[in-house]
């Protein structure tokens, strides 16, 4: 009796696509004639000097910018540079252990959530207002807690800190309450270096970083196929300083990219690879991870959507871009349109968080937004978590073989019968059967008995018993003192601003 | 030009390969052929007999040659027609198509006025079927209910009495037993004019469920019979729960609920060749403290996409599930459960997905949630429409236009694609914060019920024909009549 | 309390079906009287099944293995028990009404219901209400539980009902039912004396209703 | 109304710019004032635009067309206006801020304002304080709108506010300020005259300031 099957392939998760591999090297290709024929422009002098150097045709030279034609086999040349493996590992802790490791390469997957969100829902009151170094922290608690949120972005911006440096301060909020890797953002080159020390700090010195860097940067070029000096400084600081860069343009289509998805893929896959290019030509290797945000215009509100179902299928669609090429992805899910932890932001997240488990990006962002991008939502961040879980139960599959199709079982159980006390169920229905504590399964009596909660006010007293929940500190006092010195001589550099320090709350 | 090139038209899903495939094909086999089922019916058990079937008592077993032999009748491809000719309410079954609908039975219904939960009555049904008339995304109508306020023999008749005045659409006719099925499809023939007229252009579905494990109940094989011998499309759907009445296992309660659909599918290809049929129907997990059948379990949508590939592979269209939910309100969890199963279910292309609308794990039945499920099941359908790439798409040339740090706002091409580009939804709102807060602050909740009664209190189906209004009081008197002694 | 109570209470909530005649034998060996085996072993186990059962902590498989196991002990007790003259917590009999042949949640009632401490009678499914009268002759319970799945045959547990009423019956037992479909509000109209929404509670009921 | 002028702003709520020097020309020709082909032709055409738009019955590029429709009326109606000495509705000056390469919602502003029958003056994006100053001298605009997407250069809209204050010039103009991160609170603090949530939004509060709606 032969055991192993042969010559047989197995689906070990289910499997969707958007694009062939045709289409995708059709919009790749697009991507390609787009960069060497219609060009970038670039904001920054050392930027467009050293895509000059690289080969690059510089035309148009203005005071500020510059227009850059790049021919397709500089990104050639720079792919065969680029990593496609990142890793990043969170924080140490207490045992000085780095536990919480994110390993970027083509079929893994990773949830967290979005950033820099000028508002929040408080989690009392449940009231939108502007988002405070409190809620970050409160926020990155939450995050630490929960098991399907594998790396923090700071879902709201500091605003009862100086605008001029709120950056430092998002990220000794973040370290205050998670150990989880963290996707920084950067007020401007000064800000970065000073995470950059704070980081070196935490985790004990640079030495650490080289094994692995504990964040990555989050860096937006301007659509359409623009890339201002921040950006380019920071992508030349983060090759400089092996950290990785997300390299990430946020295209809406009809409105910064055309109107149709096709086209929208072939300018951010444009602009995304400039950013690979110049990269590598600073220092080959240097780790860049691409994807974005990207949505339709809502034409009849003009905004730019977070839930809409276009932004879904453009975020599956392009991490199968990304994959063919072997980059990490940073692909997006999670969010919402809804103006409050709502039915809609459920439906919302439900779907396109389904749609980007199912395609697989590396880095999954914008799990807890609201309102566009807006807002952040502590209701949002907690039933996001559920709902991942709900989508990992999905993913595991349907396994076929002999056990598992149980025709022996259904031999002995037969017609009528049932199966509750087989051993087939007992030693399975833990691990098959996907159960929350979140989402409720009583009959109707014992649910009104259980005071006729809905799912809005489970997610509210889950989230307020994670928020207090006794958590030993994760930064000992001295610790806590030294990254805090350096926000503060940040803020003194910057105390002469007039409207920056205190200006929201 | 483009050479030796393929494009997906649509997004593509598979949760088993090949080779899976054809295993769990076989298994099913297996099971007809060695295990084989119960069939409570003394007269179908002879025609099965006469067939080719090995029957011991109750049992049937299913030699492999005679279940290929059905499944080669069985049609792939075929048209559910609307009542009154309006081919947008047309159904086609075929491959890469899903439609969505209701399901039946359930006991309470959530009153639209007062918004509280109480029994099913027989008003409920044309609030149902109006619904389901003007939804963009609701296919096919069932009734949301059981009706408790007519005698307890009757509500399925009564049911589709109400439903099929008040929609066009094709209905999945539910009943009791075969004298349910005699009336409501002599109210469908005299609408079609005539048996023949019905046999080309069928305008319902009949439904029939058996029992797991293993069973083939008198009555759902009486109703099968029924419907095999006068040419109605039959939805055959066991309810198979993993762990108490299925095997814990996908693999196994697929393999289990196949079978139980293809001994429905011999008897009735062995009746009436060429009868359009559906497998079907409900595959979830039971939650192991409370006890239920999950509606909303993520298992759902799984188990239903991988029955579906399983029923696409033998070449019969499915009877799907999705938009429904164990939640006991319309909630984050409502919409959480219904929106994955819709969508997976779109994904997979189930021919006709039911039990939208569902709540309390079957339960209630709420307008809100179906209304809900229709904006879903849109988006959902933008979704698996896919990105299309071609030159003109691609777009390269208006980038070129455009260039750097502008925009594309003005031009034609935007113009030429914004609204077949992207979806536009009614209940999902996106207005800014300030606009939000200004026209009320209303959730999707207050929203979707404003939606819901709008909609009641404006839309207007197309009528049946005079006679046929006379030929429903006749099937409800001549009913009456025969109940009147039963308490 | 006795180790051996405490590893039979232990054996009880863990299912363990394999050691459970062993420590049953061997508190009996060491001299502990039937009743308390059964009281402060298996009943404290069962108990303790029942309540995290209710929290949602456990599930109804590893129910299913505590009845398991409690039977197992059982069978060894109980013709000790009734040669003591102990008596039961009652009789339940249970069934499936006439056309429904769905019966998994009135088995796992009678399994909770054992765990109480119940004999129980199971008439099994598809049950008329002339054989729900003949097994209240034959069997003398002081609790019937009927169950129905389907809309369609939750009325038959109407008809039954008045059934017992027509035999002269209906004072001699109490009624409960429970079911899927099945509401309070339905119970009361049909006359029932009481409902549970699950089978831990019908349990808890039936109890009640003897005590 | 004249069946012209009614002609006019059908043709504006259907977009079509091509029609529309033609109607103007006839309409003046007809004897009909350029106040009135301003106010009872194109105005009504873009009042209603602005109607079907709130109410979703529009979409943003239809809305775009008439604007387009709209101004193409203006090059033939603006030199008739400022001739018959009509006061026209008024300037706006457009900018993205410093250090803010986004615009498209400025742009937005822009094209509805045009709609509404502003002369638009866009400056642009990554706009110096200084260079608001220079526009306000230059273009003697009413209303001046600023736009900022991050939250790091919306400050830098204060910062102008208080140039254009030592420039002695903040009595000469209204400012308004918009963009994802500002609100009405933080229009406020900064000294603003007003917020506008969105396009449609700015445009209208553009014809508040200088009196036209």
């Amino acid at each position: 009796m032969q055991v192993r099957k042969n010559n047989y392939t197995v689906n070990m998760t289910p499997t969707m696509q958007v694009l062939t591999e045709n289409q995708i090297e059709a919009i790749y290709y697009a991507a390609l004639a787009v960069l060497s024929e219609t060009g970038v422009r670039v904001y920054d002098k050392e930027g467009w000097d050293l895509a000059h150097q690289g080969g690059a045709v510089v035309e148009d030279v203005q005071a500020d910018s510059a227009l850059v034609k790049m021919p397709s086999w500089m990104v050639d040349k720079a792919r065969a540079t680029l990593p496609q493996r990142i890793r990043v590992i969170g924080t140490p802790d207490g045992d000085g252990k780095r536990k919480y490791n994110m390993d970027l390469y083509k079929n893994t997957m990773y949830f967290g959530t979005g950033s820099d969100t000028p508002f929040t829902i408080d989690p009392y009151t449940q009231v939108r207002r502007r988002a405070t170094y409190k809620d970050v922290r409160n926020l990155a608690k939450l995050a630490e807690a929960l098991p399907n949120v594998d790396f923090f972005m700071s879902l709201g911006i500091t605003q009862d800190t100086a605008v001029g440096t709120y950056d430092r301060w998002q990220y000794l909020a973040m370290l205050e309450a998670t150990n989880k890797p963290i996707n920084i953002t950067a007020v401007d080159i000064e800000g970065l270096k000073d995470q950059l020390e704070m980081a070196y700090i935490r985790l004990g010195g640079k030495e650490e970083w080289k094994k692995a860097p504990c964040f990555s940067l989050y860096n937006e070029p301007v659509s359409p196929l623009s890339h201002s000096e921040e950006v380019i400084q920071k992508l030349l600081f983060c090759a400089d300083n092996d950290i990785p860069i997300v390299y990430t343009p946020c295209p809406l289509a009809g409105a910064t990219a055309p109107a149709t998805l096709a086209g929208l893929m072939v300018q951010a896959l444009t602009e995304s690879l400039f950013g690979i290019v110049l990269s590598q030509l600073r220092k080959p290797g240097c780790q860049v991870i691409i994807g974005g945000l990207m949505s339709a215009m809502d034409m009849q509100t003009a905004v730019y959507p977070y839930g809409s179902p276009e932004m879904a299928l453009l975020s599956a669609g392009y991490t199968e871009i990304t994959k063919w090429m072997r980059v990490p992805e940073y692909e997006t899910a999670g969010c919402s349109d809804a103006k409050c932890f709502d039915e809609q932001a459920c439906m919302e997240a439900a779907i396109n968080i389904s749609t980007a488990a199912m395609i697989g990006g590396n880095m999954i962002h914008d799990i807890g937004y609201i309102e566009q991008g807006l807002c952040s939502s502590p209701h949002m961040l907690v039933a996001s978590d559920e709902i991942i879980s709900r989508t990992k139960r999905i993913l595991r599959g349907i396994p076929v073989n002999a056990d598992t199709q149980a025709l022996d079982v259904l031999d002995q159980v037969g017609p009528g019968g049932h199966f509750l006390g087989h051993d087939h169920t007992y030693n399975r229905f833990k691990t098959e059967n996907w159960r929350s504590a979140l989402t409720d399964r009583q009959v109707y009596a014992d649910w009104e008995t259980s005071g006729c909660k809905d799912y809005q006010q489970r997610v509210q007293e889950r989230m307020v018993e994670i928020l207090e929940a006794d958590a030993a500190p994760l930064l000992e006092p001295k610790m806590y003192q030294e990254l805090r010195r350096i926000c503060e001589l940040a803020d003194a550099r910057h105390k002469d601003e007039e409207l920056d320090v205190q200006m929201f709350v | 030009m483009r050479t030796n090139y393929v494009a997906n038209a649509g997004v593509r899903f598979n949760v088993f390969s090949q080779d899976q495939l054809e295993e769990m094909f076989n298994g099913v086999l297996h099971l007809l052929m060695y295990t084989g089922l119960d069939v409570k019916h003394e007269e179908a058990r002879d025609i099965l007999a006469k067939a080719g079937a090995w029957v011991d008592g109750e049992r049937v077993r299913l030699p492999s040659y005679m279940v290929k032999d059905a499944l080669r009748k069985a049609p792939r491809s075929f048209t559910l027609w609307a009542r009154d000719g309006n081919p947008k309410h047309n159904i086609h079954i075929g491959p890469g198509r899903a439609h969505f609908g209701p399901g039946p039975t359930c006991t309470h219904f959530i009153d639209p006025e007062t918004l509280e939960r109480r029994p099913y009555t027989k008003a409920d049904v044309p609030l149902v079927a109006r619904l389901v008339d003007a939804l963009p995304n609701i296919d096919f109508c069932e009734s949301l209910g059981t009706v408790g306020d007519v005698h307890f023999d009757l509500g399925a008749l009564y049911e589709f009495a109400g439903m099929f005045p008040n929609t066009s659409k094709p209905i999945v006719a539910w009943s009791y037993d075969k004298y349910d099925s005699a009336g409501i499809h002599e109210i469908a023939v005299a609408e079609a004019g005539g048996q023949r007229a019905f046999e080309q252009r069928p305008n319902y579905v009949h439904y029939c469920e058996p029992l797991s494990p293993l069973v083939s109940t008198f009555e759902a094989i009486d109703k099968l019979i029924f419907a095999a011998t006068h040419r109605v499309p039959l939805v055959f759907t066991p309810c198979p729960i993993a762990g108490g009445t299925a095997p814990i296992t996908g693999a196994g309660i697929i393999t289990m609920g196949a079978a139980e659909s293809w001994m429905g599918l011999t008897l009735a290809q062995t009746l009436q060749p060429g009868l359009p049929f559906f497998m079907g129907g409900v595959f979830s997990a039971m939650d192991m403290n409370t006890m239920i059948l999950a509606y909303g379990a993520p298992e759902l949508p799984l188990y239903m996409a991988g029955l579906t590939e399983l029923a696409h592979y033998a070449g019969l269209p499915l009877w799907q599930t999705g938009g429904c939910t164990d939640s006991k309100t319309f909630d984050g969890q409502a919409m959480i459960e219904g929106a994955m199963s819709v969508f997976f279910s779109a994904l997979t292309s189930g021919d006709l997905c039911h039990d939208v609308g569902y709540t309390e794990s079957a339960m209630t039945g709420s307008l809100f949630q179906l209304c809900a499920m229709d904006e879903a099941i849109g988006y959902s359908r933008r979704i698996i429409r896919g990105i299309e790439v071609d030159d003109d798409t691609l777009a390269v040339d208006v980038i070129n236009k455009v260039g750097p740090n502008n925009h594309y706002l003005r031009q034609p091409h935007t113009r030429k694609y914004y609204k077949s580009e992207y979806f536009y939804p009614k209940l999902l709102d996106r207005q800014d914060f300030e606009n939000w807060e200004s026209s009320g602050s209303l959730t999707m909740k207050q929203r979707t019920v404003a939606r819901v009664r709008d909609v009641l209190a404006t839309h207007k189906p197309s009528q049946v024909k005079p006679e046929t209004m006379q030929v429903i009081e006749k099937v409800l008197a001549e009913a009456e009549d025969r109940v009147k002694d039963k308490k | 309390m006795s180790e051996i109570l405490v590893q039979l209470s232990e054996a009880i909530i863990d299912g363990n079906v394999e050691d459970i005649v062993d420590l049953t034998e061997e508190a009996l060996d060491d001299g502990i009287p039937a009743q308390e085996v059964l009281n402060k072993g298996l009943m404290a186990g069962m108990d303790h099944v029942g309540a995290e059962f209710k929290a949602g902590n456990m599930f109804v498989p590893e129910v299913l293995r505590s009845a398991k196991a409690m039977q197992a002990s059982m069978d060894l007790l109980r013709p000790i028990l009734a040669e003591a003259g102990v008596k039961h917590t009652g009789k339940l009999l249970l069934g499936t009404v006439k056309g429904d042949l769905h019966d998994i949640g009135k088995n796992l009632v009678g399994m909770m219901a054992e765990g109480a401490g119940f004999e129980v009678k199971d008439l099994g499914k598809d049950i008329t209400p002339d054989q729900f009268v003949s097994a209240i002759k034959e069997y003398q319970p002081d609790v019937i539980g009927m169950s129905a799945l389907l809309t369609t045959t939750m009325r038959v547990m109407g008809h039954t009902i008045k059934a017992l009423e027509e035999a002269g019956l209906r004072d001699r037992v109490k009624v409960i039912v429970g079911g899927a479909p099945v509401t309070q509000e339905f119970a009361n109209q049909i006359g029932a004396d009481g409902y549970a929404p699950n089978a831990a509670s019908a349990a808890e009921l039936a109890r009640k209703l003897v005590s | 109304m004249s069946k012209l002028l009614e002609k006019m702003s059908t043709a504006i709520l259907e977009g079509e710019a091509e029609k529309m020097p033609n109607l103007v020309k006839k309409a003046l020709a007809e004897g009909t004032s350029a106040k009135e082909v301003l106010e009872n032709g194109l105005l009504v055409g873009m009042q209603e635009v602005g109607v079907r738009f709130r109410a979703g019955d529009m979409f943003v590029p239809e809305v775009l067309m008439s604007a387009e429709a709209m101004q193409a009326a203006m090059v033939v109606l603006r030199p008739e206006l400022a001739a018959s000495g009509h006061k026209q509705i008024g300037k706006v000056v457009l900018g993205t801020v410093k250090g803010d390469l986004h615009d498209i919602g400025k742009n937005l502003v822009g094209m509805m304002c045009e709609g509404a029958g502003f002369e638009v003056v866009d400056i642009g994006f990554n706009v110096e304080p200084e260079n608001f100053i220079e526009a306000i001298k230059n273009h003697q605009p009413e209303v001046i709108g600023m736009s900022a997407m991050l939250t790091t250069t919306m400050r830098a809209m204060g910062h102008t506010i208080k140039a254009i204050e030592e420039a002695g010039l903040r009595d000469r103009v209204k400012i308004m300020v918009g963009g994802a991160p500002v609100d009405a609170e933080f229009a406020k603090r900064i000294g603003a005259d007003g917020y506008g949530s969105n396009a449609p939004a700015g445009a209208e509060l553009a014809q508040k300031f200088v009196g036209a709606a």
